[in-house]
């Protein structure tokens, strides 16, 4: 820590940093969500039969009628539509890109649900709802689901 | 207090397996399978609850309200929802809380959840950041301390004290071992103290790792409703009758020469006397303390149960806190066998309750159960006292 | 139900930067303020007894962050409790204490530093999980602007009227002694501002704010003894959407309908368009002051930006504070709306001061894209 | 014994009784022969009757079952162990089976879990040199003794110097460390399935010497992986490690100010309750006994008595930094001179003095010689004669 002073009597500004480690689990289910992103290029879902709807990214249980749904499966295209974007305008250190890059909400065919990722192979301006996309697999992976790198339009 | 708006039973438990990792569960999920527990013990649906509770603490997984994550388990989609964190007594509080909101009426049903999945950060880490950055951070080590060994080495004598405090902890063992969801449960016997209490390694002074508390993953449930709901919903309610909540300052300056009243004693006291409670070990027939090393468990005995001098070592030494002694302590096996800090201090009462239902599992104390003690402790030695009742037939006192 | 009353409210004035005051310190001199107001003491006869303070971990880079605050709240011997949420989730805890009967006075005690950790967003980026909203670099403003072309879309909300909003907000703050942001800006200001996240502007972001707030309530047969003037809280009501964004419909107000509906509920409001006088809402962007409107009910589904126009929002005195708009700690906001609505009501707002104000809503939202809401009812 | 692949025939037959699979066979009732040829081999016959099992080491060649096989001890080891290919060892006539052959086919898959082959402690041992990596012993100069009792055990020194790893089948007497431990839990502990602050803790591991390295070593080397191990654990966990960070701006007030203008100055002021009379040391803007402000201050020290000593053995990580601690260190709890009662404070001690400190003693501060106001300023405390 170091001081730097500022010109209110005896008062100071200490600047340090609080950071401590931390060692994160995706689940039996996130795994295999990852898994297949990284080693086989693909989407997966879950399907809640009773609510008649496929989410993605996966979770084990429907958090609306408590079904299970670690085993329902199912294989989603890896092409899709964008319904809601942003073009993140600012910089910090926890962004996955350098700004300006846009950020979506992406429909993959077969999903209800649409998940957030980074569109890139068109200027910012020119992104839209209802833009159709397809995966970008990520050459390295970071065992997120990064291992998707982004969308690109079709 | 003792005048409550209206009385509140738990009716439904839900734990996980406590243990050192979790590798097939991410947080969300840890917390789902609790609530599962809990829904199934207390045959209701998600339908039935007003609210939800949740709380753990956010720098040991390093999550900024986590409750908004975990409530894709935490079944809290489309209800009122609180989030409450006070450190280690954060799984009490959470009781208390579900407690003062049915109540007061908000709330006829009232789900409390504490988690925490320790794997996933740094406990000792964590628990240091707790202190102040700009002093006493750079030295505190976590809740680790010899200093109530020191201080019970030079009361009892070096001997008496290490035995006593290894006496605790194999008696901890014990009642893990029984205890199907413990996290430790090493089969200690009696006559491996000697040997425990010199090769065991030392984490600070006479403090050993076979002392001190686990670092466990886990989650724990309580459903609590109003009397009425409780006695419709529910064959064997047990009923919370009051608890107190005692903070002290922020600094640990009382290891000076001369000791002030510990907050263990104070809020031991006033919750007795509020309740008419004159001999504690008399009344009580199971007390499930937080104990996070062997020698806090031991000496917070007697500060708990208002005992002078030598009386909690003799006890002890007596079997009295084994199950079939007169005051069982834990039969849970404690926090030296189990802890999942957000959920710890809620595990003493889940335990406490189950006692009173008569369906602890292989832990059951085999007499009588109709009195509960349970305890909390977190920040810089904070307590939460509570008391469990089986039947609701307790007389109110004056001046409550 | 029984009624809860507020007694009486304390505020430090918000600022971007009190880098000269520890949030210790901050807490103190809000504190000694309430206590010169109502005479409250920590006496075990009589006095203050327990205590719900609003704080968060992250923020304060502080595991247990009201451990750092126990001396300060006066909380030695005592009962405190800490809501790890947006503080006014605090309130509705503290009125179940009292209602409960466990205790006839509680207070509560709000603080937020923003301007300590290096960057908001990277601590509001913590919230989500690492594998899918973590390694999207998801924090709490990009996913306010998912929200706001959501929102937009929907109710046709347009660049001038989230600019209306702006102007009308630092209007109100230039009043507010202790509004952060308080520089009058024209409609072209905010509307040619630079982009910050697309749709939303920078001056549409509420700024980085330090503050702290104490309230003090009692049961009703004790609120006398503090204060001639109280205000009665008498509806609570919160509610959570589901977590991935892709799971809710993000311009739908379904948690903040359901808050509302719950406080009104208990509250007895049959109709809020009627019986509502005076709104606080936690608008951290300008898209956020017609959408919670129209979620309290104040306007039709989908009306919000119609609202802004038809000057809703002057008829139902929305943020007299100048809001979160003009700069609140985001785990604070909810204590900052509660205060200037009980400030309205006891007829103490100075210059602010709306006329006829005899019943009030204070409305706060925790999560990215009001994932939670909770809406309080407070009356004369 | 004679071992093929690493496994002796015995094996596959004592890891029965766990391997067995009681609710696929509920159904079943057949009676098993093995003569099994050559070095390390034997008769045995196996019944499943049920959701029963019952293995009999038998003298003497088997017969009268519902199905007898035949092999000597390499292919049949090579063959459960997938090392050999089954179909080949049947056409070959290296298997050979008496009686009903779809008992084979049909009732063992269900009825056992797949032998896995035993790990002996000396296999692990013995590996260390290729495990070893060298990027991580950059100034590591330790000699780490094993002392492995019971089945499987043994004695052995791994030493680590100039970044090269040798292993010696004795054990040294002048190791770094010595851990002591039953072979299995060895075994067990490199598997992972002991947990190592368990095994610690539980009194299964002792460790002589300086605990530090014990932990220090584990990073050298990779982990033990048996062989054909990866294959057969199937389920891929997916975690993510990481540390996250904050830069923070902590403001000191008016009050911890004061303190950290004093330490430059090389002294100690703590602030006065106007009510109780206490001093608050660091000082505090409240006492929290008294609820009032305290505006006073008073200088105090420099000078201590000590009350209370931690020794901490445990390194940690410090937040203010994310790196782990040195250790063993001293915080000592002491009474500065002239405080007003018994408030204590709490400092490191000069590491010098670990052995000899004792309460009651008197000790002075330590101040580093470039002092800019932080918690560095004071280095520690020492005692003072």
């Amino acid at each position: 820590m170091e001081i730097s002073y500022e010109d209110k009597k005896d008062c100071k500004v200490m600047t340090g940093k609080m950071a401590l480690p931390n060692h994160y689990f995706a689940g039996r289910l996130g795994s295999k969500f990852i898994i297949a992103l990284r080693d086989e290029n693909k989407i997966l879902g879950v399907k809640c039969e009773k609510c008649d709807k496929v989410f993605v990214p996966p979770r084990e249980y429907c958090e609306r009628c408590m079904s299970k749904l670690d085993e329902c499966w199912v294989e989603l295209s890896n092409e899709g539509v964008i319904t809601n974007y942003t073009v993140v305008n600012y910089n910090d250190k926890h962004l996955p890109r350098r700004a300006p890059y846009i950020l979506a909400l992406i429909k993959v065919d077969g999903a209800d649900t649409p998940f957030p990722h980074i569109v890139e192979g068109i200027d910012v301006e020119d992104v839209e709802v209802g833009m159709k996309v397809k995966a970008v697999f990520a050459e390295e992976t970071t065992n997120t689901i990064r291992d998707l790198d982004h969308f690109e339009p079709v | 207090m003792a005048k409550k708006n209206r009385n509140v039973g738990i009716i439904g438990i839900g734990q996980t397996e406590y243990s050192s990792h979790k590798e097939h569960q991410n947080q969300a999920e840890m917390v789902n399978e609790a609530v599962r527990y809990a829904l199934e013990d207390a045959n209701i649906t998600l339908d039935d609850i007003d609210c939800v509770v949740h709380g753990n603490m956010e720098l040991f997984e390093m999550v900024f309200q986590p409750d908004m994550w975990h409530s894709l388990g935490s079944g809290a989609y489309g209800k009122d929802q609180f989030r409450i964190t006070t450190g280690g007594t954060t799984g009490a509080s959470l009781v208390c809380a579900a407690d003062n909101l049915v109540a007061s009426g908000m709330y006829d049903v009232v789900m409390a959840i504490g988690m925490e999945k320790l794997q996933e950060g740094h406990t000792t880490g964590g628990i240091t950041n707790m202190a102040d950055p700009l002093w006493f951070r750079h030295l505190q080590t976590g809740a680790l301390t010899a200093t109530t060994a020191t201080m019970m080495m030079e009361e009892f004598g070096e001997e008496r004290a290490k035995k006593a405090a290894m006496k605790y902890r194999i008696l901890m063992d014990k009642h893990a071992c029984l205890n199907p969801r413990a996290h430790r449960r090493f089969g200690l016997e009696y006559d491996q103290a000697d040997d425990l209490m010199n090769t065991s390694p030392q984490l600070v002074g006479e403090l050993r790792l076979i002392h001190m508390c686990s670092q466990s993953d886990g989650a724990c449930v309580m459903i609590l409703a109003s009397e009425k709901k409780a006695k419709k919903m529910c064959k064997t309610p047990v009923w919370i009758r009051d608890h107190i909540t005692v903070h002290r300052e922020e600094t640990f300056n009382n290891f000076g020469i001369e000791m002030p009243e510990m907050t263990h004693h104070y809020a031991a006291r006033k919750l007795f006397e509020r309740n008419g409670i004159k001999d504690p070990v008399e009344y009580f027939d199971v007390f499930e303390m937080y104990d996070p090393s062997a020698w806090w468990g031991l000496d917070w005995a007697r500060e708990f149960l208002l005992l002078k001098d030598d009386e909690h070592i003799k006890l002890l030494e007596d079997g009295e806190f084994d199950l079939d002694g007169k005051l069982p302590i834990n039969p849970s096996g404690g926090v030296t066998a189990s802890n999942p800090i957000g959920a710890t201090a809620m595990l003493r009462p889940a335990e406490a309750a189950m006692q009173l239902r008569g369906d602890a599992g292989p832990q059951q104390i085999k007499k009588k159960v109709k009195h509960a003690l349970a305890s909390g402790f977190g920040g810089t030695l904070w307590s939460v006292l509570m008391m469990l009742e089986k039947d609701l037939d307790w007389q109110e006192v004056e001046n409550g | 139900m029984k009624r809860v009353a507020v007694c009486a409210v304390a505020q430090y004035k918000c600022d971007s930067n009190i880098w000269q005051k520890r949030f210790q310190g901050m807490l103190l001199d809000v504190l000694e303020d309430i206590q010169k107001q109502t005479g409250m003491h920590f006496s075990e006869e009589g006095g203050v007894r327990s205590i719900v303070s609003a704080s968060d971990d992250v923020f304060d880079a502080r595991t247990i962050s009201d451990n750092g605050m126990t001396d300060v709240l006066g909380a030695h011997y005592r009962e405190e409790e800490k809501m790890a949420q947006e503080s006014l989730n605090a309130l509705g805890y503290a009125m179940s204490i009292i209602l409960s009967g466990h205790e006839d006075v509680v207070y509560v005690a709000g603080h937020c530093k923003e301007s300590q950790g290096e960057s908001r967003n990277v601590c509001t980026n913590l919230s989500y999980d690492p594998f899918y909203g973590r390694a999207m670099g998801l924090d709490y403003t990009n996913v306010a602007a998912l929200q706001a072309r959501a929102y937009m879309e929907k109710s046709g909300l347009t660049e001038e009227q989230m600019a209306k909003v702006v102007v009308r907000a630092r209007q109100w703050a230039e009043k507010n002694p202790y509004a952060n942001a308080t520089e009058q800006v024209e409609l072209g200001d905010v509307m040619y501002s630079p982009m910050l996240c697309d749709p939303i502007r920078t001056m549409h972001a509420y700024p980085v704010s330090d503050g702290a707030v104490v309230m003090l309530l009692a049961s009703e047969e004790r609120a006398h003894e503090f204060t001639d003037n109280p205000v009665w809280l008498t509806g609570f009501g919160s509610c959570m959407d589901s977590y991935f964004l892709g799971d809710r419909d993000l311009a739908s107000n379904f948690a903040l309908k359901n808050a509302a509906e719950r406080a009104y509920k208990m509250a007895g409001v049959k109709d809020a368009k009627k019986e509502i006088d005076l709104v606080e809402v936690m608008d951290c962007y300008a898209y956020q002051q017609p959408m919670w409107l129209e979620g309290l009910g104040l306007c039709g589904d989908g009306e919000g930006a119609k609202f802004i126009d038809e000057e809703g929002p002057a008829k139902y005195n929305v943020n007299l504070s100048g809001g979160m708009l003009a700069g609140n700690p985001i785990m604070t906001s909810g204590l900052y709306r509660m205060a200037e609505a009980v400030l309205q009501l006891k007829g103490d707002a100075g210059e602010r001061q709306a006329a006829d104000v005899n019943r009030a809503i204070a409305q706060s939202t925790t999560g990215g894209a009001g994932q939670f809401h909770t809406v309080v009812v407070l009356e004369k | 014994m004679a071992e093929y692949f690493g496994t002796a025939v015995e094996d596959i037959f004592n890891t029965m009784e766990e391997r067995f699979l009681s609710e696929g066979t509920l159904d079943v009732d057949v009676t098993i022969g093995y003569n099994i040829s050559g070095e390390g081999g034997g008769n045995w016959k196996v019944t499943i009757k049920e959701g029963t099992l019952k293995v009999e080491d038998v003298d003497g060649e088997v017969t009268d079952c519902t199905a007898i096989l035949n092999a000597n001890a390499e292919t049949f080891v090579g063959v459960t162990l997938g090392k050999l290919d089954a179909g080949e060892a049947f056409s070959s006539g290296n298997i050979k089976v008496d009686g009903d052959l779809t008992v084979l086919v049909a009732v063992l898959p269900k009825a056992f879990k797949p032998f896995k082959p035993v790990i002996k402690a000396s296999a692990i041992v013995e590996s260390v040199e290729e495990r070893f990596r060298p990027e991580k012993a950059e100034g590591v100069d330790i000699k780490i003794g094993y002392d492995l009792s019971g089945d499987g055990g043994g004695q052995w020194t791994v030493v680590v110097k100039d970044q090269t790893c040798t292993l010696k089948e004795v054990l040294d007497d002048d190791c770094t460390v010595i851990m002591r431990m039953e072979a299995q839990v060895f075994v067990d502990l490199n598997q992972g399935k002991l947990d190592g602050g368990t095994a610690f803790s539980s009194g299964q591991v002792k460790v002589d010497g300086d605990i530090g390295a014990a932990g220090q070593s584990a990073s050298l080397f990779e982990k033990y992986v048996a062989e054909g191990a990866a294959e057969e654990e199937g389920e891929e966990l997916i975690s993510l490690k990481c540390v996250p960070s904050i830069n923070q701006r902590y403001a000191t007030g008016p009050t911890m100010g004061k303190w950290f203008d004093g330490l430059k100055e090389k002294k100690f002021f703590a602030s006065k309750c106007p009510q109780c009379g206490r001093t608050l040391v660091p000082p505090r803007e409240i006492c929290a006994q008294c609820r009032v402000r305290c505006n006073e201050f008073v200088e105090i020290g420099p000078d201590a008595t000590v009350t209370l000593i931690d020794v901490v053995y445990y390194a940690s990580p410090d937040p203010l930094t994310g790196k782990i601690r040195e250790t063993p260190y001293t915080a000592l709890f002491m009474v500065l001179d002239g405080v007003s009662r018994d408030e204590s404070f709490a400092h490191d001690l000069n590491p010098k003095d670990i052995d000899r400190i004792k309460p009651g003693m008197k000790v002075r501060p330590v101040w580093a010689e470039k002092r800019t106001g932080s918690y560095k300023d004071l280095l520690y405390f020492e005692i003072a004669d």
